[in-house]
């Protein structure tokens, strides 16, 4: 099987990697580049556990091949925390309890992220909406959104 | 499996052309993964069509927008002008799937995937998209309505790709919407769609309208007579009644895990009806 | 004297008995003294049952002490989610 | 917003520094960062990648498996099949607190004569690729003999229904009936004479109810990773709620020695009770022990839905009378549980909940248990309690609205308390189902008014929780900090609870604990994460773990002091003798910890115990939908959870246990459903189809928590991950009546029931 060069950025760093056509850019960060904080849920798009940045773009990793990123920015949870310092929405889920099992949570981070990149005063309802392909089985969501509210609130206030 | 990111259309169709049946176009990919993911398909060559630049463009030309087959959802509900001209079309791109799905989800892809549920085929449907399609024997205008002709079968030709689809200039007071039932608020397939495109002239009544409706059928239906319930009328509580009537009437869907054919008949007439009050809304522009 | 509530289907294995009186200071007593009483019980007492002594119940509480006249239940062992 | 009320009914001990407060969790950097590794996350060199084989069939005889092709493939290193695990016979033995049958889970875990349900393992290869993996499945050859097969439990009932076992003789009935067939068990409970009770009644409501399987639906699929080396000691890594069971069966299955099997625990994402049985566990291990090589398995969603996990799908029978003044006079339930493949369905709990939160004279319950072609179910938080509370609970509505008596008014009169003798026997001891009835009734939600088309509902819930087997161990460190560690899988922040009880006994910084989950090895047996269990019976075993150290520290600053021993008491994190003139300095944990060496060795506290005294939690729901009488939708948009939680150890994740169990029964009464075709296979095994809530489904779940302290425990713990998803079920139902004069007795109430039940107007459902 030819397993084809890819070089890309991943969390601002430059990446290469070989993958075969039909590896997912799930498998390649997961079991290429051992970056296993984007997680596998279904395979299909349907539960958000992989969501990483795709030039910016939010994205399900599990729905990209590991050959599109080509030349292309990709940014997952393990970029999030800048040295030591984690981000206002790390820093506010961990405040909020707005995780309990976590395996959801990366996800939900970036995903949020991106929100915030976009609109940086979402309603309740926004937040519910944008974050609607994040399933999370434990904590009835009530937590996760205000945890996000919130810390649009503190990046707004800087 | 071999990939390929042609830079071209001739480049692109003369692969797809070239390979055996077991080659696929590669856009947006939300089904296209999924399907390769539950080895529903396993093709020997997928062709990436996002280096072609016709296929990632939304153009204004003649009134008309021409939106490239791969232009993502996301990247259509950024546009600073379509949402205005077409808002129906423009929600229902936005309806499919999640946030995640929308950064990658394209017109062109869920249009050729050919379901009847999808959402955004069913709002070009009333929209009166036509599909701009080159292949080995050149280029061919499509209907939208005329693409998907059964639960994932297309019309197109063995090597052709729909590079863009083009919807007709706007008149004054046109108004579109498009509304689907989904049990979920969102990460839901349509149980039923519902597309209301009007024009109204300047007493405003109904000069033309096109009615779509989704996931009633094994394809996407444009249901004339529901039109015509419309056309002439002011759009009163009657005309509504009746469209929602021809709309239930037009649908033949059946029984299955999303829904029931008697709730896909009744619920039909209701999101017609709906849609059609957002369309008349929006047609008569801000008071 | 312990005054033992059996549950309809283990009163079936045991004549039809609701209710025994025994003596016995710990859990395993009782429930040996109840298997030796009624045979039928005894695979289901061994397959593990929990006991109620006045009011709160012990699960897989051998030792437990069980007070002269108590209330015991034989009852099901209790999982969870 | 929502706001949080934290009543305190009694309290238990005054004065808690860390006990009550919200401190961020020990894991949680790890988990907002990515580090945090679950069931798929390792990796280890040479490993293969193993892939199961699975029946197309809800019901099959296995005539012939032929696995030689796919051996012969390059790259495939093992194969397994039903030849490779040894048959063990049909009794049920004790595992901690279940009960569980190794002839059926070894046949769970891999078909033996039969396939029983679309999904079922059948065999299993390791290659060194997915791609190779996939094509040997591909190479494997099974010849079945499609039987016919039964889904539904009352069909599953009927004497001429398929038969799974042939050897499948009812339990519980006397003399045993001579014929097999798919009833595995029929018990009752009772209490007074019904009969006599419904006699007195001037209303009797008598109804019948059904509820559709469903799915625990946890985010992260069963994975593991299984090594065995040459002389067969075997390591395994997998994602669990108790990896001392995990190794308890493993072992049993494989013929191992229990000490020659290491089990650890990786991070779980969710398990609601699924992940408390074994699946990829024994066949990975039994793959890797012919390869020698580790073996990763990891399942798709899809074998998630069709091969672990559900809960039953039910029919439930309930007849209540009252009087004219609401009390109720009699209550009887037939209740009829799936059990899927193999018999223990949770009928027992089932019937011993149903009426639970009543103080009733007259009860008779019946249950039984009925195998079906579906996976075999495995408990699912309260497993057993939604479905029959649910019943009962709509049958209390409708006589609180046929009498015009308020719901919660109808509920106070009748509940249970401390002292209410239960259908199966002992009488309650403090419980905190009137003080939740109470806030209920003066919360500003119970008052506000309805918009149109919306409708108000409440209902109750009760759960047991259980206590059982914890090891705990306690490690002062030379610089004074500390590591806790426990034998029981954090699924929702019990490190953070665990690390606050050891910190308030200690009177040490919170962050001076550190905790880790241990693995088989290297702590005694610990029971299951299951059960509400964690944070009462670790905590528990914390607790005396902590005890433990104390007295040595204690005891050490008594040998420095030369003072006797019973002079010292250990107060706010220091040794300190007796009060006297020339009583010597305090000495702290930190001080003592740094001569420990010199004083004699290590300070390490350990507790073994088997947690006793476990106390029952109520709670009550209150919420609000809308319906859209033209579509069938049913929308929550305002949501309140009121329960016991004994004393709230960490207030948030208390919180956060009534929210996620909350909408879980959100989506249990509304949407969630296994499809089956008439071909008896799974129509909606995806997250597409098989539509559990996002975050736009449901508003902010209010929380309001009670806390009437469980006695047995030292900080009034009782257990509270539970009792949540019993009442939404019930709650929602009599909101859409409310709303819409419609009782539904079938769940979900999805669009196309509630439709179609609006079509047909009046009546029920």
């Amino acid at each position: 099987m030819t397993r084809l060069h890819v070089s890309a950025t991943i969390n601002g760093d430059p990446v290469e990697f070989l993958c075969e056509p039909e590896q997912t850019l799930l498998d390649v960060l997961r079991d290429e580049l051992q970056l296993t904080g984007s997680k596998e849920g279904c395979s299909s798009g349907d539960c958000g556990a992989c969501s990483v940045t795709l030039d910016k773009r939010l994205v399900c990793a599990c729905l990209v091949l590991g050959a599109e990123v080509e030349g292309h920015s990709v940014e997952t949870i393990e970029g999030m925390a800048k040295g030591n310092k984690l981000h206002p929405l790390q820093q506010r889920f961990l405040e909020h309890a707005a995780l309990q099992c976590g395996v959801c949570t990366p996800g939900f981070l970036v995903a949020a992220r991106a929100l915030l990149e976009t609109n940086p005063d979402p309603t309740e309802r926004d937040v519910r909406y944008w974050l609607a392909g994040n399933l999370c089985r434990c904590t009835g969501y009530d937590k996760i959104v205000r945890a996000v509210l919130e810390a649009a609130s503190d990046i707004r206030a800087r | 499996m071999r990939y390929e990111v042609p830079e071209s259309l001739e480049e692109a169709v003369a692969l797809l052309s070239r390979a055996g049946s077991g080659a696929c176009v590669l856009a947006g990919g939300t089904d296209l993964l999924v399907q390769l993911r539950s080895e529903a398909i396993a093709p020997d060559l997928i062709v990436d069509i996002k280096a072609i630049a016709e296929v990632r463009q939304i153009v204004f030309t003649g009134g008309c927008f021409r939106i490239g087959a791969a232009v993502s959802g996301a990247e259509l509900g950024e546009h600073p002008t379509l949402r205005k001209a077409w808002p129906g079309v423009v929600e229902a791109t936005e309806l499919i799937g999640s946030t995640q799905i929308q950064g990658r989800a394209t017109l062109g892809g869920n249009l050729c995937n050919a379901s009847p549920a999808a959402d955004s085929a069913v709002a070009l449907v009333a929209a009166g998209a036509v599909a701009s399609v080159v292949g080995p024997d050149g280029h061919r205008e499509v209907p939208a309505e005329d693409v998907g002709v059964g639960p994932g079968q297309t019309s197109l030709e063995k090597g052709e790709i729909v590079v863009s689809l083009t919807l007709p200039a706007r008149p004054r007071y046109s108004g579109d919407a498009y509304l689907r039932f989904t049990p979920r608020t969102e990460m839901d397939i349509a149980v039923v769609g519902a597309g209301v495109n009007v024009t109204l002239d300047e007493a405003g009544r109904c000069a033309e309208a096109r009615v779509a409706l989704g996931a009633v059928a094994e394809r996407i239906l444009l249901a004339r007579e529901a039109a015509d319930a419309l056309v002439g009328t002011s759009l009163d509580a009657a005309a509504l009644e009746r469209l929602s009537a021809t709309a239930s009437a037009a649908c033949r869907p059946i029984d299955d895990k999303r829904g029931t054919r008697a709730f896909r008949l009744s619920v039909a007439g209701v999101l017609a009806r709906r849609a059609a009050k957002t369309a008349l809304e929006r047609a008569r522009g801000p008071r | 004297m312990a005054r033992v509530v059996l549950t309809p289907n283990l009163s079936q294995l045991a004549g039809g008995e609701t209710e025994v009186e025994l003596t016995a200071s710990t859990i395993r007593q009782l429930l040996r003294e109840l298997g030796d009483r009624y045979p039928e019980l005894k695979p289901h007492l061994d397959e593990g049952v929990a006991v109620a002594i006045d009011g709160q119940i012990y699960q897989d509480a051998w030792l437990e002490p069980v007070p002269p006249e108590s209330e015991v239940h034989l009852l099901p062992q209790i999982a969870g989610g | 917003m929502a706001t949080t009320e934290e009543t305190r009914a009694r309290a238990v001990r005054p004065n808690l520094t860390w006990v009550g407060t919200r401190p961020v969790r020990p894991d949680g950097v790890d988990k907002v960062t990515g580090r945090a590794k679950f069931g798929a996350d390792l990796q280890l060199p040479g490993m293969l990648v193993g892939r199961m084989l699975r029946s197309p069939y809800p019901h099959a005889r296995i005539r012939s498996i032929d696995t030689s092709k796919a051996e012969g493939l390059k790259g495939v290193k093992a194969a397994v099949t039903r030849d490779d695990f040894e048959d063990l016979p049909s009794e049920f033995v004790p595992a901690g607190e279940m009960l569980v049958n190794y002839r059926d889970m070894v046949r769970n875990v891999m078909a033996r004569e039969k396939a029983l349900y679309e999904g079922h393992a059948v065999a299993a290869v390791a290659a060194t690729s997915a791609a190779v993996a996939r094509q040997a499945l591909s190479l494997i050859e099974v010849d079945y003999e499609p039987l016919p097969h039964v889904i539904d439990v009352l069909e599953a009932m009927e004497p001429d229904a398929p038969l799974l076992h042939e050897d499948l003789v009812t339990a519980g009935v006397e003399p045993p009936p001579e014929a097999p067939s798919n009833i595995a068990k029929r018990l009752s409970f009772t209490l007074g004479d019904s009969e006599a009770g419904l006699e007195e009644a001037d209303l009797v409501v008598e109804r019948e109810f059904t509820t559709r399987p469903v799915h625990q639906a946890y985010i992260e699929p069963h994975a593991c990773v299984a090594n065995v080396s040459e002389d067969d000691y075997a390591e395994l890594w997998c994602t669990t709620q108790g990896h001392y069971v995990v190794r308890a069966f493993c072992a049993k299955l494989l013929g191992l020695d229990i000490s020659k099997l290491r089990v650890t625990a990786s991070e779980i994402g969710g398990g609601f009770g699924g992940k408390t049985v074994v699946y990829l566990e024994p066949v990975a291990l039994a793959l890797a022990r012919k390869a020698r090589r580790p073996v990763k398995m990891v399942m798709s969603r899809e074998e998630v839905f069709l091969a672990s996990g559900p809960a039953p799908g039910t029919h439930v029978w309930v007849k209540m009378g009252a009087t004219r003044d609401g009390r109720i006079t009699a209550a009887e339930a037939v209740l009829k549980y799936q059990a899927g493949a193999f018999q223990g369905s949770p009928i027992t709990p089932g019937a011993m909940c149903a009426f639970a939160p009543y103080a009733l004279e007259n009860v008779k319950v019946t249950g039984y248990d009925v195998v079906t072609n579906r996976p075999k179910v495995a408990s699912y938080r309260a497993p057993g309690g939604p479905m029959s509370e649910y019943a009962v609970e709509c049958v209390v509505d409708e006589i609180a609205k046929t009498l015009a008596i308020d719901p919660v008014e109808l509920r106070l009169k009748n509940a249970a308390r401390e002292g209410t003798r239960t259908v199966y026997g002992p009488k309650f001891g403090p419980i905190g189902l009137i003080e939740t009835l109470e806030q209920a009734e003066h919360h500003d939600h119970y008052r506000a008014p309805l918009a149109p088309n919306q409708g108000r509902g409440v209902a109750c819930g009760f759960w047991f929780n259980i206590g059982g087997e914890s090891c705990a161990s306690l490690h002062v460190n030379d610089d004074g900090t500390v590591t806790l560690t426990v034998g029981t899988p954090d699924i929702g922040g019990s490190r953070a609870s665990l690390c606050l009880m050891a910190a308030e006994e200690l009177g040490i910084d919170f962050e001076k604990v550190q905790p880790i989950v241990a693995d088989t090895s290297s702590l005694g047996f610990t029971f299951l994460t299951a059960g509400s269990r964690s944070t009462f019976a670790s905590g528990l075993a914390v607790i005396e773990a902590t005890r433990d150290a104390v007295r040595q520290l204690c005891r050490r600053a008594a040998q420095i002091w030369e003072l006797p021993e019973e002079s010292v008491r250990w107060q706010d994190g220091c040794a300190r003798s007796e009060e006297s003139e020339d009583a010597p300095e305090p000495l702290s944990l930190a001080e003592l910890a740094t001569v420990a060496g010199k004083t004699g060795g290590p300070i390490v506290g350990h507790a073994q115990l088997n947690a006793q005294g476990v106390a029952p939690s109520f709670g009550t729901h209150i919420v609000d939908v809308e319906v859209d009488r033209e579509t069938g939708l049913v929308t929550v948009v305002r949501y309140t959870a009121i329960q016991d939680a004994g004393k709230a150890i960490h207030p948030s994740y208390v919180e956060g246990q009534y929210q996620g169990g909350a909408v879980q029964g959100i989506g249990w009464a509304l949407n969630e459903e296994y499809i089956y075709g008439e071909d008896g296979r799974v129509e909606n095994p995806s997250f597409l189809d098989y539509r559990i809530p996002v975050a736009s489904d449901v508003p902010m779940i209010e929380t309001v928590l009670v806390e009437v302290p469980n006695p047995r425990h030292p900080y009034g713990v009782r257990g509270v991950g539970e009792t949540p998803i019993i009442p939404p079920l019930a709650a929602i139902a009599n909101a859409v009546e409310s709303a819409l004069g419609i009782r539904f007795s079938e769940l979900p109430m999805s669009p196309p029931r509630v439709l179609a039940a609006i079509h047909e107007g009046a009546g029920t459902a």
